[in-house]
């Protein structure tokens, strides 16, 4: 009987494919619509929008006030740039970091390391995001261990703590493990015999790396440098936790704007800023094949 | 071995005698954890030669063709290119160059960047590397294609690159994995004479790997037949399909027959057999003659592929070459009692 | 075909990142131990009093109740919807069909905090008050990607012909579905759930929009953060936590890279 | 606008939970635990490091996601102003006619003659310093804008710092004629924001959790900066060599209370939990575990008893008359209190504030 | 469309034209965006008949298999199977089953599993269908094999497993669709015979899809050529190899040379050409005789291909059967003057 129905229902959906592209693409579809990309656009709506500082209640007039604001005060710029510029820095790093690690795991690892090397880099991931960015205070302290073991090896102790260094060198860290899986991902999907016809045609093992291996890889970089970027780019407590002074992001201005001082017309038209990035870098990505290897 | 003996054969028969030797590996061997993929492998290449490493699955040629590559490092034995040991030098300075199976192009560079990646390589000026490659293309004919990626092209096209690929570095010895194992039957016969006709306008040494015996037969100067990661046989392709080592060399290039006459065992080739409707005379002297049946007839267009069952209940395949229309009718020959007849020195024994 | 110096440098590299990754959890381990609740260099004393206090800590079970709860709700959400739409993509041809893998992808590759306040404002308003429920929407929002780029992956690589088959034995759409397709996806759907998971068990940005007067794990450890008086029981609860996953990642590795069979 | 009293009659039974917004140090296991068995109210608690972030956390998702707020006078008219919390009927506290008179109505919590807010526990914000390293006890503010102890200083990440320097510029250059701290003109501001300006390059880190400044002082990154009493008692307690000094300029500080919800869903707990922590007992507990001063003059005695001499220390004896040496947090507004609109106000403070942090 | 006569002649020749139509293809088209895979494609196959669907690469072959499996839909035309309409089913609604060209193995079910599936989803009863699948497996000599996973079979072996999953259904049609294609030469070639033995065994009509002509000619009753989406020619292999319909087929099916005599064109066989040394009389009547060149002669075991030069500079390819032992002097042919002779009813006019 009910079996019955089922295969009725086959039929007409055998019949009809559209019904059953629509039926399987509107939940999907209608999460994102209503609940996200409503959302989004309303929040840069309310860009334009002011609010009361003392009440805290909306006004809603038209109004470019927040950008003229934004645009027109040396510090947001400044603070704008700084976060793309680490955002940036610390992509980059990461790729460093990670590539070599990845070619590793694809070409030298045998299956266990690889396994065992794989689950090293996950393993991070399950330990808490807050726990181990604090952490590295205790490396970074002017008494902490990085100053301990300089000071063992005979060296003078460095004051790294509490910079930008030191926000660089954590973000670096905390999304290692989100590089190191989609390069692993592009370089195992390589064909071998690639490398081999490279090295056949006489190419050495640097030429073959930057002729060929890396531009292939190169989607997998770009996936990875999706999480990297957008994630330092949005981050603010990181920050708050290892940075000094001058070292606050557009993150820290959004949530103050938002999360402190209730203004949020002000933090979404500042939180424009990373969106906009954010979107041509996606695109851009797109473009590069990166979506397949995430 | 009796490998050496027929390769002296060999290259007389196929008048390169006289050439220098231009690859020469000798007592290779090469073990993968607890497989030997190549065992004691001696050969010689002449200069100019197409030279076919042929064997079934598994038999060891990949991996023979990738130590002379430098791909892997031999375990034993010594690899010469030009008379100059090669073993221990990486690939890219090796005078050699390989087509692969899968081809192996560069899926991010154009055609035209594919085959001067080579030539930039070795730093040949821009002005020559650019006349070479459109003179490697034209070779293979895809003067028009340079600009495109690997991607846009057809199996054919794409291997045709391949081969320009490496033909553009004029290399002392090219080396082919079985260049055309991804291509259709047509096409593939296609690419076979134009491999022919690229290698006599370039004069290049070709290495050949195939497990096509057909293939192996119509292309090759001489033919080296691996089995178990050695090899059994070499000799030209009247060698072996005609004077076979043993009888799995008999079976496996071409279809054979094993007679077992005097406590001996002879291959006879299909081709090698006459058939006539009984009573009727062969036209021939010196015959030797048996009576048969025809237990099936199948029509495969050139030629009609008998199985005939002989006295003694020895299944013979003979084939006839339909010189004449043939109908569907031919199928009536099923059942028909017939002479079949060769001659005896057609037989050949194996040891 | 590498050299021995390259073997060995990228050795030695490997090593150094593994270094570079695993000081500051070991760190987080030995500090679990701490006998002050200040983390200074070196350790001033050894003790295992915050185990005892952890364990006791009715606030640190809520957390890592709702932390659970919510990271389950906010998984089986993320597999039905990132599953489906990996479906309608890999399956068929429409209109923007482009456009889904690029919005599926918006929630985590937007900074975390224009998701969360884009959230938090829904909810505002619609009038929802903030809640258990706000919070498993904001991770299932973020967390569909991770499913949907999982399953798609492998959609690619199953071949349409299994299913063809199936059905040209005779099985309708469902039966197809039950004994051939969803077998065939299920370890990429565990390995994209168990990774979504991790995902959700771990946001801070997002949940900080989204959950109300409730704390999640990382809420409660940012608290006790803050407070600094006892943080050596956050320490505690990531050695717990870890210890408890290292499994289901091993797992989820090897799920993922068990396709072998499927592509030949 | 305010919102309008809505009193119960008695409290009744609890709801069960209560969530709360305080202080770090504002609701500690050792008094929130027997609460939560006497009552049986939950308290989920939330904390927040400045008063910005408690007016935010009690407006988030429309209000009524917390009953309760620790807030400062900094935060509690725009708590009041924008309806976001309702009055309090004080009869219902049993203590209320024990606390120190000055905070039985001040002005930051009442509004119209309507209790806003139940005055808590109150206190100045202090200079904080590494004895080992500074021997002899700074007596003036300035010492955290002395380039002697360049990269070895941390002030709060907090706008109202502003009113820290204003006080303290308002000492040292009388010509700017600044009278009070939170009451600044444009010409006032620029000034106090250079001064902060100059302070940065000095500065190790703006601590912004109390935890911070904590490990700061306790790895050797810093040797002085501005501070709550907490941080020093936290510090000493885990053996560090500090010591805190209130300044001759004088010090800004903060008179809390607890604000109820206009939305609150546990009005019965809250009720309990305002009564219960305003009983002498707990407000002592509170005042010696954080440093500061409890608004029960009750409190006196539970005081020496646990820490003998700490109700003089903390000057709960002569209550009456210190209160008015401490510049208590206020919200800067644009309008002077002599009537004059020359004053900047916290939003103007906030974008300074970021101008100087960079 | 000339096919629909030809049809006729072909299922009589083939000895089928009393069986009933069992799949019946009218008017049938399909389009893929811009592409029409498939147009007016017409065919009807008798019951018990081995079916070829032969042409190039991209001709339509797999998509109008693909129509009568029901795994797309036509835009337009009509499919019946014995005598109903089923163009509106869905694949598990028609009494077909398919084998696939990668097999399309489930591997996570056992072989037993895979051949079992069918009947599941039929209802069969448990001991029927183990009985069932045990008969299956024994038709493909795998009656040991029940256990294993697919993956753990060699290619010949899984492809053996994707027949038995299909005729275990005991289907009215089986379709198959480049069935050897992934195989290597030795194997695809013992997998013909084999699958002929299994037809003559189970009596299924197989609808069978290749683009080998030689595979074609050896296994079908009837063959349909496909070019550009269309049929072009229907016929019983001596059919299509002897009298095709145009040159595109001639070229297609077999290497054939085209000579104009007369304003005509004609085709000619390789093998239907005799060769004999200048001045040497052949031993037949009748012959039409022209003098000639060899430019080429290339050994292919059972056979030699000489490549010759006409008079009137037509370069025609002829092939001898090499009755007797070959030597690498074969070789010298080339350069010779020779005669060239066929029978004249061997010339086949092309419209
Ligand atoms: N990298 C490798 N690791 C382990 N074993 C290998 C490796 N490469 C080849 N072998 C084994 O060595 C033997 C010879 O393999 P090889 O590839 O040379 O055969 P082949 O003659 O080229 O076969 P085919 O015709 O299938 O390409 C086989 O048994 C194979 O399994
Ligand atoms: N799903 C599809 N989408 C778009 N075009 C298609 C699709 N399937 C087939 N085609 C096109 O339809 C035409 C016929 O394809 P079909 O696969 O039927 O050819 P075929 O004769 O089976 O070729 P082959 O021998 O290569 O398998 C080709 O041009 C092909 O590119
Ligand atoms: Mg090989
Ligand atoms: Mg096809």
């Amino acid at each position: 009987m009910l079996s019955g129905a089922v295969r009725r229902v086959s039929v007409i959906l055998w019949r009809k494919p559209g019904l059953s592209a629509g039926l399987l693409l509107a939940p999907p579809l209608g999460w994102f619509l209503l609940i996200y990309i409503a959302a989004l656009a309303a929040l840069f709506i309310s860009a334009f929008w002011t609010t009361d500082s003392f009440t805290g209640e909306i006004d809603r007039t038209w109004t470019l006030s927040n950008f003229q604001a934004i645009f027109g005060s040396e510090t947001y710029r400044l603070i704008a740039l700084r976060t793309i510029f680490m955002a940036a820095a610390v992509t980059i790093t990461d790729v460093i970091l990670a590539f070599p690690f990845a070619y590793f795991m694809v070409r030298l690892a045998s299956q266990r390391q690889r396994v065992a090397l794989f689950t090293l880099v996950l393993v991070p991931l399950w330990s808490s995001y807050l726990a181990r960015v604090y952490a590295w205070r205790l490396i970074f302290a002017h008494e902490g261990v990085l100053n301990w073991v300089l000071h063992g090896l005979g060296f003078q102790s460095i004051e790294i703590g509490y910079t930008n260094w030191a926000m660089w060198i954590v973000f670096s860290y905390i999304w290692l493990p989100f590089m190191i899986m989609p390069i692993y991902a592009a370089l195992e999907r390589i064909p071998y015999s690639l490398f081999e016809a490279s090295l056949d045609l006489g190419a050495k093992a640097w030429r073959t790396f930057f002729k060929v291996i890396l531009p292939l890889a190169m989607p997998g970089v770009v996936a990875g440098s999706i999480f990297s970027f957008s994630l330092t780019l949005g981050d603010y407590i990181t920050p708050v936790l290892v940075g000094g002074p001058g070292s606050d992001f557009i993150g820290n201005v959004v949530y103050a704007n938002v999360g402190i001082a209730n203004n949020v017309p002000f933090a979404a038209a500042y939180a424009s800023i990373p969106l906009v990035v954010m979107g041509l870098y996606l695109m851009a990505a797109r473009r590069s094949g990166a979506f397949d290897v995430m | 071995m009796n490998g050496i003996v027929q390769q002296q054969v060999g290259t007389e028969e196929a008048g390169l005698a006289e050439e220098p030797v231009i690859v020469r590996v000798s007592g290779v061997k090469k073990k993968y954890r607890d497989v030997t993929a190549v065992d004691h492998v001696d050969l010689e290449v002449r200069r100019g030669e197409f030279y076919t490493l042929l064997g079934p699955s598994g038999s060891g040629k990949t991996t023979t063709l990738r130590l002379i590559a430098g791909f892997e490092k031999p375990d034993q034995g010594l690899i010469e290119l030009n008379g100059a040991d090669v073993t221990k030098l990486p690939p890219y300075d090796r005078d050699i160059n390989t087509v692969f199976q899968d081809y192996a192009l560069f899926p991010h560079m154009s055609v035209a960047e594919n085959v001067a990646y080579g030539l930039q390589t070795k730093g040949v000026p821009k002005d020559e590397c650019k006349e070479r490659v459109i003179e490697a293309l034209r070779m293979v004919r895809l003067q028009n294609f340079g600009e495109r990626k690997p991607a846009e092209l057809s199996g054919g096209q794409r291997q045709r690159v391949g081969l320009a690929r490496a033909i553009v570095n004029r290399p002392k010895v090219l080396l082919l994995d079985e260049p055309l194992g991804a291509l259709d039957l047509k096409l593939r016969q296609e690419m076979q004479s134009e491999l022919k006709r690229i290698q006599a306008e370039v004069k290049i040494t070709f290495l050949y790997v195939t497990h096509d015996q057909e293939e192996a037969l119509t292309m090759s100067d001489r033919i080296a037949i691996f089995n178990h990661g050695r090899i059994v046989q070499i000799g030209t392709p009247t060698d072996v399909y005609e004077k076979p080592a043993d009888a799995f060399i008999a079976s496996f290039v071409g279809t054979s027959n094993i007679l077992h006459r005097h406590g001996k065992r002879f291959v006879l080739r299909p081709e090698k057999i006459r058939i006539a409707p009984l009573g009727q005379l062969f036209d021939e002297a010196g015959l030797h003659v048996e009576d048969g049946r025809i237990l099936e007839a199948i029509y495969v267009g050139m030629f009609t592929r008998y199985v005939v069952a002989l006295a003694d209940g020895t299944e013979v395949t003979a084939v006839r070459q339909n010189f004449d229309r043939t109908t569907a009718r031919f199928r009536d020959a099923a059942g028909t009692t017939v002479q079949v007849a060769w001659r005896p020195d057609n037989l050949f024994e194996l040891q | 075909m590498e050299t021995k110096f390259a073997r060995i440098a990228l050795a030695a590299w490997v090593i150094f990142v593994l270094a570079f990754l695993f000081v500051p959890i070991i760190l987080i381990f030995v500090y679990a131990f701490n006998a002050s609740n200040i983390q200074s260099w070196p350790i001033p004393g050894l003790s295992l009093r915050w185990f005892v206090s952890a364990w006791g800590n009715q606030e640190i079970r809520t957390a890592l109740g709702l932390s659970l709860k919510a990271g389950v709700l906010a998984t089986s959400i993320a597999v039905f919807l990132g599953s489906s739409a990996a479906f309608a993509v890999h399956r068929f041809d429409f209109f923007g069909k482009e456009t889904v893998s690029f919005m599926v992808v918006l929630p985590i590759a937007l900074p975390g905090i224009i998701t969360g306040m884009a959230l938090n404002s829904f909810f505002v308003f619609w009038g929802l008050g903030l809640s258990f429920w706000t919070i498993v929407i904001g991770h299932a929002t973020f967390c569909i990607v991770i499913v949907y780029n999982n399953v798609i992956a492998r959609l690619r690589r199953v071949p349409r012909s299994l299913e063809e088959a199936s059905m040209d034995l005779g099985a309708d759409a469902w039966q197809t579905f039950r004994r051939i397709t969803l077998p065939m996806i299920s370890t990429s759907l565990v390995a994209g759930a168990l990774l979504a998971f991790a995902l959700s068990f771990d946001e801070v940005i997002v949940t900080t929009f989204t959950a109300g007067a409730q704390n999640t794990l990382p809420l409660w450890i940012f608290g006790a953060i803050r407070l600094g008086q006892r943080l050596p029981e956050v320490n505690v609860v990531v050695l717990f936590v870890m210890s408890l996953t290292f499994l289901p990642v091993l797992l989820a590795y090897k799920l993922t890279n068990q396709a072998g069979p499927m592509v030949k | 606008a305010p919102a309008a009293p809505n009193y119960p009659q008695t409290i009744g039974k609890g709801e069960g939970a209560l969530n709360i917004v305080a202080w770090e140090g504002y609701a500690e296991d050792s008094w929130i635990k027997p609460f939560e068995k006497e009552t049986g109210c939950v308290v989920n608690r939330k904390y927040a490091g400045s008063s910005d972030e408690m007016v935010t956390l009690m407006r988030q998702g429309g209000g009524g996601e917390y009953d309760l707020v620790s807030a400062s006078g900094d935060a509690s008219l725009r708590l009041i102003y924008g309806g976001t919390v309702q009055p309090i009927d004080v009869k219902l506290i049993p203590d209320f006619e024990n606390f120190v008179p000055d905070l039985k109505a001040p002005p930051h919590n009442t509004v119209k003659g309507l209790h806003y807010g139940l005055s808590y526990e109150w206190g100045p914000n202090v200079l904080l310093y590494n004895t080992d390293k500074i021997a002899a006890a700074p007596t003036s503010w300035s010492a955290i804008y002395d380039e002697q102890y360049k990269g070895k200083v941390t002030v709060p990440d907090n706008p109202i710092q502003i009113a820290d320097a204003a006080l303290y510029l308002a000492v040292k250059d009388p010509s700017l004629g600044i009278k009070d701290p939170y009451e600044l003109t444009e010409k006032q501001l620029d000034a106090v924001v250079a001064l902060l300006k100059q302070q940065r390059s000095l500065v190790k880190k703006y601590w912004a959790l109390a935890s911070d400044e904590i490990e700061l002082f306790k790895n050797g990154d810093v040797v002085i900066g501005a501070a709550w009493p907490y941080q020093t008692i936290t510090l000493k307690a885990a053996g560090a060599k500090v010591a805190d000094t209130i300044p001759t300029e004088g010090a800004t500080g903060w008179a809390d209370s607890w604000m109820l919800s206009a939305k609150t869903k546990h009005p019965n707990c809250a009720y309990k939990f305002m009564a219960y922590v305003s009983t002498p007992a707990v407000q002592a507990q509170q005042a010696l575990y954080f440093g500061e001063t409890p608004a029960n003059m009750k409190a006196c005695e539970e005081m020496d008893k646990a820490e003998a001499g700490s109700c003089a220390k903390y000057h709960l004896d002569e209550a009456t008359t210190y209160i008015k040496k401490i510049k208590f947090w206020k919200t800067p507004q644009k309008t002077c209190s002599d009537g004059s609109q020359t004053c900047t106000d916290y939003s103007v403070w906030q974008r300074k504030w970021q101008e100087v942090k960079g």
